[in-house]
């Protein structure tokens, strides 16, 4: 594709403030058809904000977009839409009670009459979904998928809508590896026919994989523009603005006494028989498909889902009923899905911060200068890029809630963590951090379970790997075991390793 | 003997006279059970309008009933439902308000709303010959308070008594308390108030109390309850008298439909129940001490 | 994509027992009731069952019934209307006035009953638009708006009747009695009109694109507008709706009664969202049901027939009675879907 | 972390100029009642701001605003009560039967009267407890749960008082008046209980977990969940929290006139729900101010206060005005939120 093809889509000098603060500063970006553009950038550098504006969600405070050469003010999204501009957003944007075929087609119904046509709509939801690998019934409600499923849905909606230009942000933050190629499948099949594509993502190996041209933000500047022939580390130093090396940190052989013991843990329909030991300086990674029931198996552990089983915390035998119960014993569970289980996104930083951990801060009341110097502390240790201290949190960029979010779970001291996904979302310079953390962790003393769909994350980091498969373990890694092959064919149920 | 099915339908107790009311109804229906093991009774209570005729219905359609007993909510959206229970060949007792049309009853036993006005009105004139200012508390809106409110008028026309004003106490005595105490703000002299009901009237004396005004002479209530009759009797100044309007009205009107599908004596017509002035004179013979109102 | 297919989970399908025992809630309380009533019956000499008795019960939930269909699409999208039981006064009052005014000029009756059903749509569509661009157009919490509609629309009534009673004109009123107690035998015109609202409703809500912006911005007010949704608009639509079979209501309920007075509808708002609930709609929106709206219409109208064939409970404590039923035919729907 | 000192943002540098104006919606619409109000009375001569009528607007404000602020954090968790009123009206014909009956035993009238108070507040702790219950344990939409209680109550009061009034030994209630008419001066006991709840209240809810939990209940019940909430018991809390509330107004509401009757209390829910929202409490949970909720109580008891200060009106319009104030005073408040 040449120059002499005007764009379907460009900002020029765009600025946007939120109050008095400036996060956009002259963006400059052009989309060509046939093409996939990259936008990556730290979290809080302006990604969501620039697509936004691109898809008239929000308007620009400066500078202007252009359809096809010919400037266009968006009042609203439709019109983009209109135009042929479709968004996947960061954050799902489904009606949790609705079906999968409605949330679909949300807003474009097909319709006989006066009447809907749900069987044309259902076939075509099939159909699409068939196309992602995701087998998710067009009559399910949002509400009982799992997050993959609801990013599937999201992409199934976009992709119905036949756009000329697809901006996604951040489609594969919560995809396992099988889906994102899945994804990037459909990716090339747009582009081939015409489609005009902008993508962003915190994974640099899928943005060298499927960008034709990269944009790198750094404080909502554009600082880098050019074809996609760098490589991953050039990238990831363009973003940061440092040299980022040595992604993983050293792992260390785990010490320390067994912390905590499960023994055949059943959580019904989702979880089955899982038994395991975690010990004390060690980092345990599980590896799965999605719907292998990893999370379920964790939250039945906290408490969170009815389950039976024994749990032994330091040796002594435990009832765990409720995350409260977990708490005292010292087990604390991140959650995978941030923004409907993790935070408040109507209240501020500071009070998302504590809520977990409130007594600590409370005796008759709530002691709310020591919450500040808590906040201080999180946004130091956690990099958290605020525009302003008392931003309600839903504000945030989505990198920075997940930092928020592991902050709020740290803040709670506890001896035995479970994180769900713990990058989800974040940068490759916070990530290094993030995983420094864990290890720092692991070397307190402390013993760490990492459940991670990032296949690389779980290999980098965890002393030890079990596998689940349709919630049972399947497999159980150490040391120079871990490796990718071994964990696809576990998790793929090709073989079994001894546990 | 066959059983033969009496159907009572009255409003709910949503104010004081309406409780008494529906204690009458209560106690005349389980002492005629015993009395006439052949009858058997059903008491529906309703909250408005629509509700009575939808009791009257299922009367009518589940329980055959042979005689009905209404105090009719209002009299035109009754009239139909009632004349319907009469076509039927039940024998049919009136309470208080008149249907809208003349000649459906067996029996009215009634009330007398105009009258109730027109002895409290009188009353208050002849307290205060030389005329005076009022304030008047003003019941639920109904027509059965535009009746009264208009017989009271009637009665003070010309007599020098001047009516400060008239808010709904909503025969309520919170209400009618808070209404008081805002007249008493309002207007620095208040001769007399008329409460128009008793359960108003403890409202206003309460107010009036609390404010420790002197100005008030005295408060006429109305309805007869026997807390209010025996301060009358007992010679309260504030509570010179009372005007009665019986509850025990419907209880009469129930035991007469008894007597009438019972026995042969004959008890079709029409009772009129006037309201009558209570003055310590004669408040001994208006004290019930076994009543609940 | 290699071998994931195959390892990717099947099409799940939802275990559909768990489901339908939570839609089974309501017509099991339904069933409940009608065995109560039976058995009563079956002790005394009355006659629960009879073509009359059902007949009267469905004729009367009619009101309350078309307008908690209207009141489960309002629920539905997020909101809330408290004022339907005073519109409903007032509409009623308006019809008779307009129609005894108009009795002196216009001679021919049928004419003048659509004089009357006009005045109580477009009034009904007035009242609801008012109620609806307050909420959308001045953002204001709907149960505010609504409350505070509803104190005027109680307000304008009882001035309207000068404190008493609004009557229709006698001849008028035997005119359009048939428009009540009327139809093909026991399936009088309400019961009708009640039927043909509820199957309309349902196709709606389950049909149309309407019904499925209702439970969107119910559900998610942010997704529904980025996807594309008119939310002022649906909304606006919602109450103009329900203004609308407010309107129908009253022309079912002034030929009842012939009359209006500032008692009129009074709770039939409470009385329309209980229904709602018990039928199985969320309250804060999002899912809506109306045939499950109209189960909830016949247990409540259901619960006082009963009570009127018997008189082992005390008038005194119908409420109570009402109450516990209320409570039990929710927890019925509740306690299943608890298995989930 | 390396630059993130330098990216920080800095401390509290909110934009007070906005928030402010939603702050005071409340504020400049009590503001503007009580001009109106002295407008009024210059035009009679009316004393609006003389010391005894504040004194009473005050003291008869302290039921409901007692109530609200209970209903403050029930709202704010994401609950609702629809009970209160009734359960008002039960517990003071509990409270009146008890001391009659003890009447005759217990000599000392201090030891009649602290029995009182103590049955007062265990009946109203049992039917918070009550509520609660039905709606954590057994899981039923809060209002279904409360629109059974509330029909509940009623009918026990009027099965109580035989559909008449329950009315305290005449000794009694003369001991007990000064509860409700005593104090210091006009600073009566009603007015001083109010401050002392809505202080202790306004402290709860900004300054204690228990006012951050309702918030983050109310807000996401999930995410409260998963941070360790007890969800359950803290919504239980609330309830139970009213339930004493409405306990307290019943003690300063029985010794007023000494009675309960099947109209005791009644709609003083829906008064203390508007008094709440008006305030500036979101209906559907996740944010409560208890300072706004007696802002509204007094909004709600000016309004009625000022029509009766003036002929202007027909009283059949009161409930017009009404309507229109309590619409108006959320314009207000709404307006400015617009801006941001
Ligand atoms: N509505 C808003 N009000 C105030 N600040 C906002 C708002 N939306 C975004 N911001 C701020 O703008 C900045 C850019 O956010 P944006 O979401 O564009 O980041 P991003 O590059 O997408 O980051 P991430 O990788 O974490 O998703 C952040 O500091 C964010 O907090
Ligand atoms: N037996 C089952 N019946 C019905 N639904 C199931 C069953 N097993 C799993 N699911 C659904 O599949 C989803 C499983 O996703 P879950 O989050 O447990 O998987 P995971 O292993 O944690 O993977 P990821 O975290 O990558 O999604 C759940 O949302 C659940 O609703
Ligand atoms: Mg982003
Ligand atoms: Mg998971």
């Amino acid at each position: 594709m040449g120059d002499a093809v005007t764009a379907p889509l460009a900002l020029r000098d765009v600025d946007r403030h939120f109050g008095p603060v400036q996060v956009l500063h002259g963006i400059g970006v052009d989309l060509r058809a046939g093409e996939v553009h990259a936008l990556i950038g730290e979290n809080g550098a302006g990604k969501s904000t620039t697509m936004k504006i691109m898809c008239g969600f929000l308007v620009p405070t400066g500078g202007e977009v252009l359809v096809d050469g010919r400037t266009r003010r968006f009042a609203d999204q439709r019109e983009a839409e209109a135009a042929g501009i479709v968004m996947i957003h960061q954050e799902f944007n489904l009606a949790e009670p609705l079906t999968v075929e409605e949330n679909v087609f949300l807003g474009a119904e097909l319709r006989r009459g006066p009447l809907l046509d749900k069987r044309t709509m259902r076939e075509r939801t099939a159909e699409l979904l068939d196309r992602l690998d995701c087998r998710v019934p067009p009559t399910a409600r949002v509400r009982d998928l799992s997050n993959p499923d609801k990013q599937m849905v999201e992409i199934a909606k976009a992709l119905r809508q036949e756009a000329r230009v697809l901006v996604m942000d951040e489609p594969t933050a919560v995809l396992t590896t099988a889906e994102v190629d899945t994804l990037l499948e459909q990716v090339d099949r747009l582009r081939a026919a015409g489609t005009a594509i902008l993508f962003t993502s915190h994974k640099l190996g899928e943005v060298k994989q499927v960008a034709d041209r990269v944009t790198v933000l750094r404080d909502g500047r554009v600082v880098h523009r050019g074809p996609a022939d760098m490589s991953e580390h050039a990238m990831a130093n363009a973003m940061v603005g440092r040299d980022v090396s040595d992604l993983y940190p050293a792992k260390a052989a785990p010490r320390g006494e067994v912390a905590l013991r499960v023994e055949e843990l059943d959580v019904p329909d989702h979880a089955a028989d899982v038994s395991f030991e975690l010990r004390r300086g060690e980092v345990l990674g599980f590896a799965g498909l999605i719907g292998s029931g990893r999370t379920e198996a964790m939250e039945g552990l906290v408490g969170l889902r009815p389950h039976r089983g024994r749990i032994e915390v330091d040796g002594r035998s435990v009832t765990i009923r409720s995350p409260r119960d977990a708490m005292r014993v010292g087990m604390v569970y991140l959650t995978e899905d941030r923004k409907g289980r993790g935070l408040l996104l109507d209240k501020g930083m500071r009070e998302n911060l504590t809520l977990q951990s409130l007594p600590d801060f409370s005796g008759l009341t709530v002691d709310t200068a020591a919450e500040e110097r808590a906040l201080d502390d999180a946004i130091a240790r956690f990099d958290v890029r605020a525009p302003m201290r008392d931003v309600k949190v839903g504000n945030l960029s989505g990198g920075n809630q997940q930092k928020l979010l592991l902050a709020k779970t740290m803040l709670a001291d506890p001896e035995i963590v479970i994180i769900d996904e713990p990058t989800r979302g974040i940068d490759i310079g916070t990530k290094q951090q993030i995983y420094k953390l864990i290890r720092e962790l692991a070397d307190e003393g402390k013993a760490v379970i990492v459940v991670s769909s990032e296949m690389q994350e779980v290999i980098g980091l965890a002393t030890r790997v079990l596998v689940m498969r349709e919630g049972r373990i399947v497999g159980a890694l150490e040391g120079d075991q871990i490796d990718e092959e071994r964990i696809n064919g576990l998790q793929m149920g090709l073989g079994r390793a001894a546990a | 003997q066959e059983t033969q099915t009496v159907g009572v339908s009255i409003p709910a107790a949503t104010h004081g006279w309406a409780g008494g009311m529906n204690y009458f109804a209560q106690e005349a229906v389980d002492r005629l059970e015993e009395v006439y093991p052949q009858l058997d009774f059903v008491l529906a209570t309703a909250g408005d309008a629509a509700e009575q005729v939808s009791d009257i219905e299922d009367m009518l359609a589940t329980r055959n009933i042979d005689a009905l007993v209404v105090l009719p909510f209002e009299s035109d959206p009754l009239t139909g439902p009632v004349a319907a229970v009469a076509d039927s060949g039940a024998w049919v007792t009136v309470v208080d308000r008149g249907l809208s049309q003349e000649g459906i009853e067996d029996l009215y036993v009634a009330g007398d709303n105009p009258g109730f006005g027109r002895v409290s009105g009188e009353f208050m004139t002849s307290q205060m010959p030389d005329g005076g200012d009022i304030v008047v508390l003003r019941g639920i809106p109904t027509t059965i308070d535009n009746e009264r409110v208009e017989g009271f008028e009637e009665a003070i026309d010309g007599s020098g008594i001047n009516v400060l004003a008239m808010e709904h106490g909503n025969w309520n005595r919170d209400d009618s308390f808070t209404v008081m105490q805002d007249f008493l703000s309002r207007y620095p002299n208040i001769d007399a108030v008329w409460a128009s009901d008793d359960d108003m009237a403890i409202g206003v004396l309460a107010a009036i109390e609390a404010a420790g005004r002197d100005d008030v002479q005295f408060v006429l209530g109305g309805a007869g309850m026997k807390e209010m009759i025996a301060r009358t009797r007992d010679g309260d100044p504030m509570i010179p008298a009372n005007v009665t309007y019986p509850p025990a009205m419907i209880g009469t009107a129930i035991e007469l439909t008894a007597v009438g599908l019972t026995s042969s004596a004959p008890v079709s017509g029409e009772f009129t129940i006037g309201s009558v002035l209570i003055t310590p004179d004669n408040a001994e013979d208006y004290y019930f001490p076994d009543s609940p109102f | 994509m290699t071998g994931a297919a195959a390892t990717a989970p099947q099409r799940r399908d939802r275990s559909h027992s768990l489901l339908d025992l939570h839609v089974l809630g309501p017509i099991l309380a339904l069933a409940a009731l009608i065995l109560l009533g039976t058995g009563i019956s079956a002790t005394n000499e009355s006659t629960f069952l009879s073509a009359s008795n059902i007949s009267n019960v469905l004729s009367r939930s009619a009101f309350i019934g078309i307008i908690a269909v209207g009141m489960t699409f309002v629920i539905t999208a997020g909101g809330l209307d408290l004022s339907v039981g005073s519109m409903a006064a007032f509409i009623a009052g308006l019809v008779i006035l307009t129609m005894n005014s108009l009795a002196g000029t216009v001679e021919s009756v049928p004419m003048l009953v659509l004089v009357g059903m006009g005045a109580a749509l477009s009034a009904g569509l007035a009242a609801g638009a008012i109620n609806g661009f307050l909420v959308t157009n001045m953002r204001i919490e709907a149960f505010i708006v609504t409350l505070g509609t509803m104190g005027i629309y109680r307000s304008l009534v009882t001035w309207l009747a000068d404190g008493g009673t609004l009557s229709l004109d006698f001849t008028l009123r035997t005119a359009i009695r048939p428009i009540y107690f009327g139809g093909f035998g026991w399936l009088t015109w309400p019961i009708i009109v009640f039927a043909f609202v509820a199957v309309l409703g349902e196709l709606v809500m389950r049909r149309t694109a309407f019904g499925r912006y209702c439970a969107a911005i119910g559900s998610n007010e942010q997704v529904a507008r980025y996807s594309s949704v008119n939310v002022n608009r649906v909304r606006m639509a919602t109450y103009v709706l329900l203004g609308l079979l407010v309107g129908v209501a009253t022309i079912l309920y002034v030929p009842r009664l012939g009359s209006a007075s500032p008692t009129t509808g009074v709770l039939w708002e409470l009385e329309a969202i209980a229904a709602v609930i018990i039928g199985g709609t969320v309250l804060k929106g999002g899912f809506g049901r109306v045939w499950g709206t109209v189960i909830g219409v016949l247990i409540l109208s259901l619960i006082g027939n009963i009570l009127n064939l018997t008189d082992a409970v005390s008038p005194y404590l119908n409420g109570a009675i009402q109450g516990v039923i209320i409570i039990l035919a929710v927890v019925l729907q509740r306690e299943k879907k608890a298995g989930t």
